[in-house]
């Protein structure tokens, strides 16, 4: 079953004609993902990778209504009006690759996709994929194989890295999502934590967390107060990281002394989750709690 | 993007925020004829960044324009912190009655701008969460209402103002959320908020820290890159880059990546000199540059890479550091760690000059910890 | 059962220490209604017709957290704070009985609540009645008798006089609800359709139309296609109105060539919806479908 | 309020929304002079609210200073559908390559504000919408959102423009919507928007709405009450009141009560001279005021005064009917229909005054019917 995303997904790409969106677009098409469509303002008759080219979204959604997800990757000052417009047009599923958006952009848009009821993945992501049914971000697919163990993380290529000790250990993934490396993503670990619950095919969930906020330590208050049913393994990075520096990501900052590691790590471990030591002991871990 | 107290100062009076007047001084002769045209009693405080300028002496009361000259003087060229003053502000004293807390941030947690206040104001906020959380009121604002007369109202009543108060405090926290919202914001902090011996409102200090991502539309306070700050020239070529006190320079891609890559680091026992993220696609004369910018940095004595293939080829990777290693002629040992698209002709190149390449990070963790203590 | 208010509906008043606050505060107890609080900024800790008063719905809410319910009787300038802060507050049904607020302001506060799923009665507005249960809202309570019409109108008095003439004629009303007489409401004659449709309660519907926009067309339509199973009798008021005048409601005008009279009892009867030609009509017509 | 069009056009200068450039002219002199210096050929157009302008002779072309002169004459001082001219405005004469549409309206059935637009202006609108509705844009915009790029696209391409003028198009749609956002518009309507010859984009006609209801902030166009209005000075009074042309004066409180008590009046057999609805919880005083202006008014034969009380107390609206019966000393008849509130109180009132109340509207509307027939 896995969440989010399917081979029922239908694939709009927002500023398919940029290099990254040209890029992406063939590999999610390699990958086997249903991208039916893209939009690039004034590129509208063109076709790009294959797929027709739209000035608009909702000229996309005209011309093929099963559109049902969206993907963005236009530059950060363009990127909130992509998501009210694929928002506007009714897309329930909203995937933001774009990083740098202004934090008071991503705040409205966030708040306003929830009022609507759609998801946003992101900002500032690698997206989804449901391994061997569809990717609709810009993660290296043949890292993934379809198994059991869902992941949520908010890295990129560290997903990528414990995916693959994952994939290796033949274990493989139901969904992996990269909710985004921003302060304020559109997904919460507790949002995803409670679909992974719901899903049959997850039989273990991995979490990669960071320096920076609190979603970690409420995760953790999650996990306990509901007796969250599938085991949960860990990884937070940034153990060694100084206060008061963003690390890379916009979200990874330990500021006004709250968001370090040792706090994340301590409350994972008293709501009962294994926290890794290093990426490969993640999925030991794993095989070893799955055997 | 944190203002300089005089910079936040100046957009308060803008937004008419009631701010007591101020000047900046760059000599201890200006100070002295500022304080003068002040009335003679007044503060002088260093304008630099850094937190805690208060208890680290950056803050000084002069009783008359000569005290206030002397003050400059000490404080003009000392480092507080590590911040070099060049500015000090002068300010008259202010007469406080009670000192209250007023911010907004944006709020992680809850994914929307939140206003903090406190009638107990003057001490760190962090504190005061911790010891009295009772005291604090935390009031989220929905970005798509924006803020309203009741948000206005019960952050006046829980400052606990009297009548005349209550209406300038609901107006200036419009003012501030205005402002706020104008310069993209991530946090306007009043601390203290005074209550003045004539009854008025005053923002004694005032602290703006503007999202970075919002500079594009932010150029205000545009500042020039400092030469001689590695954290900004590394930035300036695209990179993420924290400066740490180790000798292992690190160079990933991707920030929880390399982030983990400092942490396996710390783990095997090794000192991780630097963070340095080349992000996500990188060309051989990135990773050219980047490798280039550690060898040459003196604590650097080994070089730790590691890739994870993806948008971003091994086999540009391998050419960016071997050309690196040339270049720079570098005794200093590398140790590679690369996986993913073009792993094996990378591993090719690397092997060709010399380098040599793990598959795992723990093993390259360990490996590079080893060179470095031996 | 009736439909939006019944006995378990608990009030706070939003401008209870008004005259008009304080009148219908004091009415709306009489009739039975439980009002648990009021709102007046800076009239915090006193008390209005015996009712405590608060200098915000949140404080109210904090002494009251079974408040169900607000009505708005603060003037057109400050109305949109005031709706806000109910629906802010978790208030799920508001009822704005202000008139003349700027538009600009109920299309913001109407399409916000309806993202929050809260209903908006208004503004403009008499509110809603279930008849010896809870009144919310300013109409003359003994006009009313429980009963089986459900009555849903633009007008103020002209629903107070077809409900009495129903009363009279011993039918009576589950529940009825002046939507109000501006241009733009938070329910429509649809919304307020399919809340009768599914009232056991009520066997009949009556509808007050009148003149301006195309509610009263699209709730034909409604009727037509969804093969309405309950009898509706509708009045139409304005058949004798000039084009381009606002009839005392900004919402009653005949504008750029539509809106008139004439097309809305078209519409209806076509769609099958008996229009009674004065409001006596209506009651006597009732009585006969009911029989 | 409908504004004038030259009240329009000087927000379009304001918010650089192009339109050519224009100014009013008081006498044929002026208008002369003004044409001059617009370089002779020019459009005088009369500054008057009423819709249809143009097909009523009020926009007159001028070929040269003298012409414009001689059209200024004309117009000003006679009646266009009944208005009295007073202004004429000058503007030089644009060529057209195209004309197109282009709006923003409040939406009743929607809720929102809808974007109109159409690549064939310059005709009216509603039989565009009738006749060819493919050719209409009917945008709506979430007022919580505001308007974005994608709409200004949307819209640019619709009107079928080549690209230079599809970027102006956008941005002209921003600022219109800021203004009408700004004013409180109901409508903001451009009709014709002209492709000139230059190939540029320019509103020839401009027609606004403000919201009556928000013109407490939005005082810059506060018109003086016309005191040879009646409407206005009932409005004046806080009554609702339109003129008809009947002879039967209609009372009521409610609009809705007060619009079917017309009705009925109509479904009797008589006509209705006017809509006045004193409101709710109208008192002694203000029944007094209204039912005098109605008495005085010289076409009303008979009064017909309908209440349904319950804010509304029968027994303030009797004793201020006989109030204004007794002042005015009319010979005129009432007819009174009340119920509800202090119902017996009202009647006891009336009838030691010779006054008879009914019980119910329709008997009521067929006595009233009888006696301004008789």
């Amino acid at each position: 079953m896995a969440i989010l995303v399917d081979s029922s997904t239908k694939i709009v790409v927002q500023g398919i004609t940029g290099r990254q969106g040209r890029f992406h677009t063939q590999s999610m098409i390699r990958y086997g993902s249903k991208v039916v469509a893209g939009v690039t303002p004034g590129k509208g008759g063109t076709e790009a990778e294959g797929v027709p080219v739209y000035d608009t979204v909702q000229e996309a959604l005209k011309e093929h209504p099963d559109i049902n997800a969206s993907i963005v990757m236009v530059p950060a000052p363009y990127a909130q009006d992509a998501v009210y417009e694929s928002l506007d047009a009714g897309i329930k599923l909203v995937t933001v690759i774009t990083e740098r958006i202004p934090i008071h952009d991503s705040m409205a848009f966030i708040r306003y996709a929830r009022l609507r009821d759609a998801v946003i993945i992101g900002p500032n992501c690698p997206g989804v994929i449901t391994p061997e049914a569809c990717k609709l971000g810009i993660m290296p697919g043949h890292i993934f194989k379809r198994g059991v163990v869902g992941i949520v993380s908010r890295s990129g290529t560290l997903t990528y890295e414990i995916a693959y000790n994952i994939t290796k250990a033949g274990l493989g993934q139901s969904t992996a999502i990269g909710i985004g490396g921003d302060p304020i993503t559109g997904l919460s670990f507790i949002d995803v934590l409670e679909m992974f619950r719901r899903d049959d095919e997850t039989k273990a969930v991995v979490m990669i967390g960071e320096i920076g906020g609190d979603m970690e330590e409420r995760a953790a208050e999650y996990i306990s107060k509901t007796a969250y049913e599938k085991p949960v393994v860990a990884f937070i990075a940034g153990k060694t990281a100084p206060p008061g520096k963003r690390m890379g990501h916009a979200g990874a900052i330990i500021s006004m002394g709250a968001g370090d590691a040792a706090s994340k790590v301590e409350a994972l471990r008293k709501a009962g989750v294994y926290v890794a030591s290093t990426p490969r002991d993640v999925a030991a871990k794993l095989s070893q709690i799955l055997a | 993007m944190k203002l300089h107290e005089y910079e936040a100062k100046e957009l308060f009076h803008e937004y008419g925020i009631p701010a007591p007047r101020f000047a900046v001084a760059r000599s201890s002769e200006e100070a002295k004829k500022l304080a003068r045209e002040m009335g003679g009693k007044v503060v002088v405080k260093a304008q630099v960044l850094v937190a805690g300028r208060g208890r680290a002496g950056g803050i000084r009361f002069a009783e008359n324009p000569d005290e206030a000259a002397s003050h400059a003087a000490e404080l003009l060229g000392s480092r507080i912190k590590g911040e070099q003053v060049e500015m000090v502000l002068i300010t008259p004293y202010t007469e406080m009655e009670r000192e209250l807390y007023l911010s907004i941030i944006v709020d992680r947690s809850r994914g929307v701008p939140v206003i903090l206040a406190s009638p107990e104001g003057g001490v760190e906020i962090e504190e005061l969460a911790r010891a009295s959380p009772e005291k604090l009121l935390k009031l989220p604002i929905d970005p798509l209402v924006g803020l309203r007369n009741y948000h206005q109202r019960r952050v006046a009543k829980f400052l606990n103002l009297d009548d005349g108060l209550l209406t300038s405090a609901m107006d200036m926290l419009e003012r501030i959320y205005r402002l706020f919202k104008d310069y993209d914001c991530e946090l306007v902090e009043i601390n203290p908020l005074a209550v003045t011996k004539e009854n008025k409102l005053e923002a004694v200090d005032a602290k703006i820290l503007i999202d970075d991502n919002a500079l594009f539309r932010q150029r205000r306070f545009e500042r020039p890159v400092d030469p001689s700050s590695l954290e900004e020239q590394a930035r300036r070529m695209g990179f993420a880059y924290v400066e740490l006190d180790g000798d292992i320079g690190i160079i990933g891609n991707g920030a929880g990546l390399t982030m983990a890559t400092m942490d396996v680091v710390y783990e095997m026992g090794g000192r991780p000199a630097n963070f340095l993220d080349i992000g996500g696609g990188a060309s051989e004369d990135v990773v050219d540059k980047a490798a280039t910018l550690l060898l040459r940095h003196p604590k650097v004595r080994v070089l730790f890479v590691n890739i994870l293939g993806g948008i971003t080829r091994c086999d540009e990777v391998a050419k960016g550091l071997v050309k690196a290693v040339k270049n720079v002629g570098a005794t200093k040992k590398v140790v590679v760690r690369m996986m993913g698209t073009n792993e094996e002709e990378g591993r090719k190149i690397l092997e060709g000059n010399g380098l040599y390449s793990y598959d795992n990070m723990e093993e390259a963790a360990k490996k590079a910890t080893e060179l470095a203590i031996g």
